[in-house]
């Protein structure tokens, strides 16, 4: 059985070696040939030495989850062929380097084997060169045995290396040699190849890190405070990045100010400092992170001051697995701080809403002025996704919020900073320098009253708490809506997900689906949970949430948050820092039907003729 | 409770500066500090030298950590927007604030507590970064607001309230500015206004990082003989280093002095501050020389006052990272957003 | 209605004016005289000049809760006498300075005028005693007023001043002239007065914080890293005052180190590594700076480093309202750090429970090897409590858990610091110093194998992790179970409490049971939950969670731990900062059945007869 | 992959030390660092004085934050504990398990990052307390784990890999210790082995807070020729300002010099430091002098290496605080704890 445009490939190497670069231009070839691609970076906490590997999902369907069973595996790493040789699905491929002999113990396979190192020490002195263009002659060869196009290799190859156009020639020579070489050496018979589609014409190919950090150009942020933590640290990057192309006016100065800060208490500081001076301003982290910002959370939620927080998860708790994805901040971010404080979580689940996310977050920052977490994550921000391309509509008008400008206070008696005028818990705010006489006010995270005066009276520092709570209420109507997908027949099994889980769960209802199971979705996207979500649990007998971390946060939260009866809310959890599967969700979803009668039932019913 | 007093009816005879306002145009709210507390004179020479200066109050941002020394900024320039932010931490508010808006004066006040202790880090790098700020700390050796503990700027062996002896060395804040780079590092006396106001004036001018370590002795807990950062012991171990005016742009302000000999300063906007040295070798360009002045003397248990370290070459952390002189937060989205042509570039590099 | 034994008397000051001391002595020689009392001290987060209460509730019964309604108030600060008054019953007193002549608009209250500034003008020259004999001179009349026995006073001072002896006359002579004054001029038929009885004979007077930190030298604490913050800091003191009494050996040298960290983050990173290296150790603070600490909580949950940490809670968020109490702190502390984490929690009700719960959380940290977070508050920790004696078993040893020794090291093979070898998810440790060549492990943060090698093999990971949530379950076997008291009949309703909501409970319940009502309580005194709070639930149709925060927080952590159903949990909430009244409860509770229908049935069901 | 091999089978040829142990006995695992990292040559040298100076591995606690240079005690002493614990934060650490055994050596290897940025404020308070430990920064001017961003370390206008500018002022780790009061502090270089295992050995065997910055170039990210952290920047500016040894109490360990004059440096178990200055002017007793030739010689662009600055006065936290010689965690329960009749002693107290 050939699988045109459905397989994965999966490169073992070890870090430090070069091989990220070629192996990404694989996964690039592929999606300018049209066709849907997912790779994953699976690396170390480490800068040399260790494995690594590139895990590439080719989906003619556009799945992009991972998938388990890889049909071709470049194994060039020694200290990885054992355990990698077990994940080959049988008949699957095996490529390795056989410039030294090698025996492998498994039958069921194939076996390819290139002289990867002997080619390059043939043709290079530089014994940099001879290991770096190991990858390129893979590739070449790689290339052939999977029939992808030549020319966008070199393509990409000019593109990399626009700024030192010398090393074109020398790599375009090494894939050449490893094309020769498999074109006079190797079987071209494969049963995995791929063809020119036009699926990922429009598409583009992009990491969520990268998004969201032009999101935040989008978005108007000026001010950034950060301090370097995998798997953050791209975002201020890429925010730098388009800074540099955008924001440099005539006169050669820049419209922004980024700092690295010495830590995240600082990172923080700074956001909200210049928050509370106007600026748009945010800052991005993951994990510890989070914690050491913990107190500054409390004083920006409890003093009212926007702030825009990426937390782009890893695996915890601690320093836990740096350099692996989890949703497992959850609970942690939403109660972020000692005392009663709830904060407003965003959950993007791919890089395109990264981008408008992090754009949107600085007006529902401004609106509610109270900090806005987006929960991202390493696979999201890390990795490479296939979407449609970014888009903005010029018309967009940023929305400050409730600010007051001098002409404002001229006209106004009475101000407090922190009155509700409206009615919607939402107080006005004044920015410093605005008026000279009028506004000023002192911001403070002890309680105050609706003047922004100390006071030490505890009902009036409750009013003001609750106050707080109806703001964070009528936050609702900002915040981006949850997304229901309806099985083909009336169901009450419905599944709620977010974030970089998303793309599993499709995948694993359609499975499901062609199985005869119906199975309703729900996508939340934003947290306090508005009434979509609480229907939609209302209204189906089964709910499962399925998420990645232990302790199954986001069914607590929605529990708690919606006051629900939790005896029906199942979970799904997987927690080893790995994207999720779809195969694992099917698996671990067709085991809850065997727990559980009713539920057999209603998963596949058939619809009764009307 | 106060040294400083509520506005009541506005006095038509009270002194006017450029902007015609009057010093109680500078005042704060009523202080809740103990009657008495160094702090509170600390405010007045900062009302001083902003009346002075003839600051628009609404162009200062006054920042501050948690402390009776940071809930100061209450007690004076009304019409300044306030922060009390969480304890230690004002440095990185303070930063942050800056960086949205450089148009304005901005003035940290912070206790020994809030700055050596729980803020050193943030104290260290904010001095590295070279915000334009002024940075005050009051500094009384102690924790007084949660009553009395040590704090680390009290000196070996002092003794507190309770009676215990301190065990620790002290931190000299000023010599630590000094090493890691501030461009203007004087320490002076809560009750000397004399000497405070003007080292204010001038560092409220200093485009930079500027530190003034005020001794400003806590009547309550770190009060008496045995305690170097009383009032009895700083009287008599104070050697003040000279005597500092400022002149400003437009109308010079004269002051008596009654001995030593003087030395111009120049600072950024060809203003001039006028240095008299009681110590004829204070050199205060000097880094090595401003260390060696107050590691000495604080072995031999005299406190160094007046302008111990200026750098001439002013510059502050947007010179640095080379931002628009425009403040960022009043920029327009015409500035900010590339918009959907910028997308058409980034989908490009991305398909 | 002549009220013996049995009010509350108020005094309102300003602070720094020398009252804390007398009033202190006025609650102490109602103590003295038998008599339970319960003093609550309301101060300002502020040095001097501000107003500060101090409230006596003096009650036979032995309710040990506020109560609403001051039958004495005794105002001395002008700035409060329009608010002070409204609180005062009718028929009630108001006893005030007449040195000037004041006029009050109420009239159904009863006006003492004793012209306390013009007798000590009289009798002093030194301007500060003026001020300070003011406060003597009033006790002394009230003593009079309410018939306290004048030599409890005496003594009193005597002891007070024992090491300062030169001030023992002239207090006394102060005391006298109050009294003198008030026999001569006073009319002495008030309907409240004290009368000596037994019930306290046996009992102390004490504040939870001494208690703790006294319960911390008996739990074998020898190094304790702190930050000074309101309301913790008493604690440490105590500590350290009884680590001079009981723990300085003959050579003059001290058994423990207490050091004054520079933050938070360096106190409790203090308590982890003298924890890590076999001392008992603990830390102690409030809301921000249990903040600061949450990643090195994450990490001693993670790496499993036996941790105490007592947090007195205070008013959050932020920096809040840092003399008012509050329980607000739960779910941050129950789920402290980023990343799957869950910690364990005491919570004490009362003093008696600190210093038992305080001395036996070392046990729990050393047997758990995690942190054991003590949940006290304000109102425990730095009011004064009428309790039991302290108690101390002879016998007790310490259990420090399964710590390796070099015995132990030299029998063993295959030693891994994370091996789950006796099925309860607790692994063996060992400390540095104790074996040559055996028992050496890295301790670390990052993902780790049982051999506490680094992996990033991510199942390894999560089964290591599903080892902790196994010990965290197994931890109840360890930890104090909660309390239940059965309603005189059978009911279908119970309330669900901790920690100084306790005594208000107690009250409330005795009032609502002499209004018919009958309710089963349970007091939890840890976290995880265990399988008799689950089970009250059960049993019961309407379950009621008392607590003093706004967002219901130990509601939600009970109903995410026990996956019950929320739709018949109700709450009673305070939150403003004053420790809550059983009056308040009663009302809520009246509230709560008004609007349930089925819930009043249950409470007032008569017995039937058999 | 490392410069260090893990033990293989024991060679009975090996040099050994007073107890009998070879330096296979001090190796650790197998470093995951890359091929050439300073950081490994730092740890051989630890290796190298832990073995002269017969330390019994597992009478040594190696405390880290997080970095490369902080995974490196995985890489020496396995016999040891070792304590990774998190970012800047190890200077705490170190202080509790320094408080509960006295007994122990403790050993903290940190980077540049992990000290002079998020854990500069304990770094700071470590040394005000005179911990008793070796405090060794590997410092490279980079955050290498995290692929190449500045560090506070990292010299003014040197390049980032990238071909960024840094933009900011160094801070001197060397010169904030002696201005904290660090009782022993040198600078060396990775590379110099002859000087950094005597430095090492000395620093081991003081009491009080030793800290020992290490240049150890990042050859990932920082070993380019614009950075002053470089081996080539190194060699070619530096200066070294004295051999060093250490007479341990019972071997001498001979070391052939090759030009200076020598000056004995006594510490504190009787033993001896022969300090051999290149610069004849160095002073290492006197705290202006060592901070003026820091400062010096940064604004010249030379490093200066070898023992900068020794305070003979010894002493720890331990003795600050007066705590029992008797380490306290094998305090036994009738040492520490007053039982029921320390309890009628309270419960007399508050009746
Ligand atoms: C995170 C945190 N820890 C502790 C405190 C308690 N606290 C309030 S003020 C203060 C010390 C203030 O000392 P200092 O800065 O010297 O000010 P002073 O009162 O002496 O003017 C402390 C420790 C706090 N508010 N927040
Ligand atoms: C709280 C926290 N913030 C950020 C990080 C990410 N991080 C890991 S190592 C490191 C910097 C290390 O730099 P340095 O200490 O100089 O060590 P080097 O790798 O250069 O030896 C950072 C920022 C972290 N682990 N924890
Ligand atoms: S306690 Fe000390 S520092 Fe605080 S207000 Fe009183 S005198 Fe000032
Ligand atoms: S990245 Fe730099 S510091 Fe880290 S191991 Fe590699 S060379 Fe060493
Ligand atoms: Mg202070
Ligand atoms: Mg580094």
């Amino acid at each position: 059985m050939s699988k045109v445009n459905d397989f994965v490939v999966k490169f073992a190497n070890v870090n430090g070696s070069g091989s990220a670069s070629a192996n990404l231009m694989f996964a690039k070839s592929i999606f300018r040939m049209g066709v849907p691609v997912t790779p994953k970076n699976i690396f170390p906490s480490n800068i040399q030495g260790l494995p690594t590997w590139f895990e590439v999902r080719i989906s003619k369907d556009g799945y992009a989850a991972r998938r388990d069973g890889i049909d071709c595996f470049i194994t060039l790493n020694p200290q990885t062929y054992q355990s990698d040789m077990k994940e080959i699905l049988p008949g699957g491929y095996l490529i390795y380097d056989n410039t030294m002999e090698r025996k492998f113990p498994r039958k069921n396979i194939n076996y390819i084997g290139i002289p990867m190192a002997k080619i390059c020490s043939d043709n290079y002195e530089d014994p940099r060169q001879r290991q770096l263009f190991k990858n390129i002659v893979c590739l070449g060869a790689l290339a052939v045995l999977l029939k992808i196009d030549i020319k966008i290799i070199e393509n990409l190859i000019k593109e990399d290396f626009e700024k030192k156009p010398k090393l074109i020639p020398p790599n375009i020579q090494a894939l050449h040699l490893g094309i020769d070489y498999a074109k006079n050496n190797l079987d071209l018979n494969l049963d995995i190849s791929v063809k020119k589609v036009r699926t990922t014409k429009k598409k583009i190919l992009i990491q969520g890190n990268e998004a969201a950090g032009l999101g935040c150009v989008y978005g108007g942020a000026t001010v950034a405070g950060w301090y370097p933590i995998t798997p953050s640290t791209s975002l201020v990057e890429a925010f730098q990045k388009y800074v540099n192309i955008f924001r440099v006016n005539d006169e050669n100065k820049v419209n922004a100010g980024i700092v690295q800060a010495e830590d995240e208490l600082s990172a923080v500081g700074m956001a909200i400092g210049a928050n509370w001076n106007g600026a748009r301003a945010f800052t991005a982290t993951s994990g510890p992170g989070v914690s050491l910002m913990s107190e500054f959370l409390g004083l920006a939620y409890f003093a009212e001051i926007p702030l825009v927080l990426f937390n782009i998860q890893r695996g915890g708790p601690s320093t836990g697995m740096p350099t692996r994805t989890q949703q497992s901040d959850i609970l942690s971010c939403a109660y972020a701080s000692h005392g009663d404080t709830k904060h407003i979580l965003l959950f993007p689940s791919d890089p395109k809403e990264c981008f408008e996310m992090a754009a949107q977050s600085f007006d529902l920052a401004d609106i509610l002025q109270t900090p806005i977490i987006v929960m991202s994550d390493l696979d999201i921000g890390m990795n490479d996704w296939v979407i449609d391309p970014l888009k903005w509509d010029d018309k967009t008008k940023y929305n400050r919020g409730k600010v007051l400008n001098k002409k404002d206070l001229d006209d106004l008696v009475n101000w407090g900073r922190y009155l509700d005028v409206d009615g919607d818990g939402i107080p006005y705010r004044t920015l410093p320098g605005t008026h000279e006489t009028k506004g000023s006010y002192f911001t403070r995270g002890t309680s105050h009253d609706a003047f922004a005066g100390y006071t030490e009276d505890g009902r009036i520092n409750a009013d003001n708490m609750m106050r707080i709570t109806k703001k964070f209420k009528k936050s609702l109507k900002y915040l981006p809506r949850s997304i229901r997908k309806k099985a083909k027949e009336e169901t009450s099994i419905g599944i709620i997900y977010f974030g970089s889980t998303a793309c599993a769960i499709d995948e694993a209802n359609d499975i499901l689906e062609s199985q005869g199971h119906n199975i309703d979705l729900l996508r939340i996207r934003s947290f306090p949970f508005g009434r979509g979500i609480s229907s939609f649990i209302d209204e189906h007998e089964h709910i499962i949430v399925m998420e990645q971390n232990r302790d199954a946060q986001m069914r607590s939260l929605l529990i708690n948050e919606l006051n629900k009866n939790c005896s029906n809310i199942h979970s799904i959890l997987n927690f080893d820092g790995s994207p999720v599967t779809a195969d694992f969700i099917v698996k671990e979803y067709l085991n809850l039907l065997k727990k559980n009668e009713s539920m057999l039932k209603a998963s596949k019913k058939k619809k009764t003729a009307a | 409770m106060s040294y400083i007093k509520k506005p009541s009816a506005k006095h038509p005879r009270l002194p006017k500066n450029r902007l015609g306002l009057t010093r109680r145009d500078y005042e704060g709210a009523l202080s809740t500090l103990c009657a008495g507390c160094g702090h509170d004179s600390v405010s007045s020479a900062i009302i001083e030298a902003c009346f002075n200066l003839s600051i628009p109050a609404h162009k200062l941002a006054k920042l501050s950590g948690i402390g009776c020394s940071s809930k100061t900024p209450t007690y004076f320039l009304n019409k300044s927007h306030g922060f009390n932010s969480v304890h230690g931490r004002m440095p990185s508010v303070a930063t942050g604030a800056n960086l949205a808006n450089r148009d304005l004066f901005y003035l940290g006040v912070s206790g020994d507590g809030d700055t050596a202790s729980i803020g050193l880090g943030q104290f260290c790098h904010i001095i590295r970064r070279r915000l334009n700020m002024l940075y005050v700390v009051d500094n009384n050796g102690t924790y007084g607001l949660t009553k009395g503990q040590f704090s680390a700027t009290n000196d070996k062996e002092s003794k507190s309230k309770k009676g215990e002896d301190n065990l620790f060395e002290s931190i000299d804040l000023a010599a630590l500015a000094i090493q890691l780079g501030a461009g203007f590092v004087a320490r002076s006396f809560s009750g000397d206004k004399e000497q405070l106001v003007p080292l204010m004036t001038a560092a409220l001018k200093y485009k930079g990082f500027s530190f003034i370590d005020v001794i400003s002795p806590c009547v309550t807990f770190n009060n008496h003989i045995q305690s170097t950062k009383s009032y009895q012991y700083f009287r008599e171990h104070n050697e003040a280093l000279g005597f500092l005016d400022v002149i400003p742009d437009k109308e010079e302000i004269k002051i008596q002095y009654d001995e030593g000999t003087t030395t111009e300063v120049e600072i950024h906007d060809g203003s001039k501050m006028i240095l008299r040295k009681l110590d004829n070798n204070h050199n205060p360009y000097d880094k090595s020389n401003a260390l060696s002045v107050l590691n000495g003397h604080q072995s031999d248990g005299s406190v160094v006052t007046g302008l111990i370290y200026l750098d001439k070459n002013e510059m502050d952390l947007h010179d640095t990272i080379n931002t628009n002189h425009k403040p960022l937060n009043i920029l327009s989205e015409k500035e900010l957003c590339p918009g959907s042509s910028g997308l058409d570039f980034v989908n490009k590099n991305f398909s």
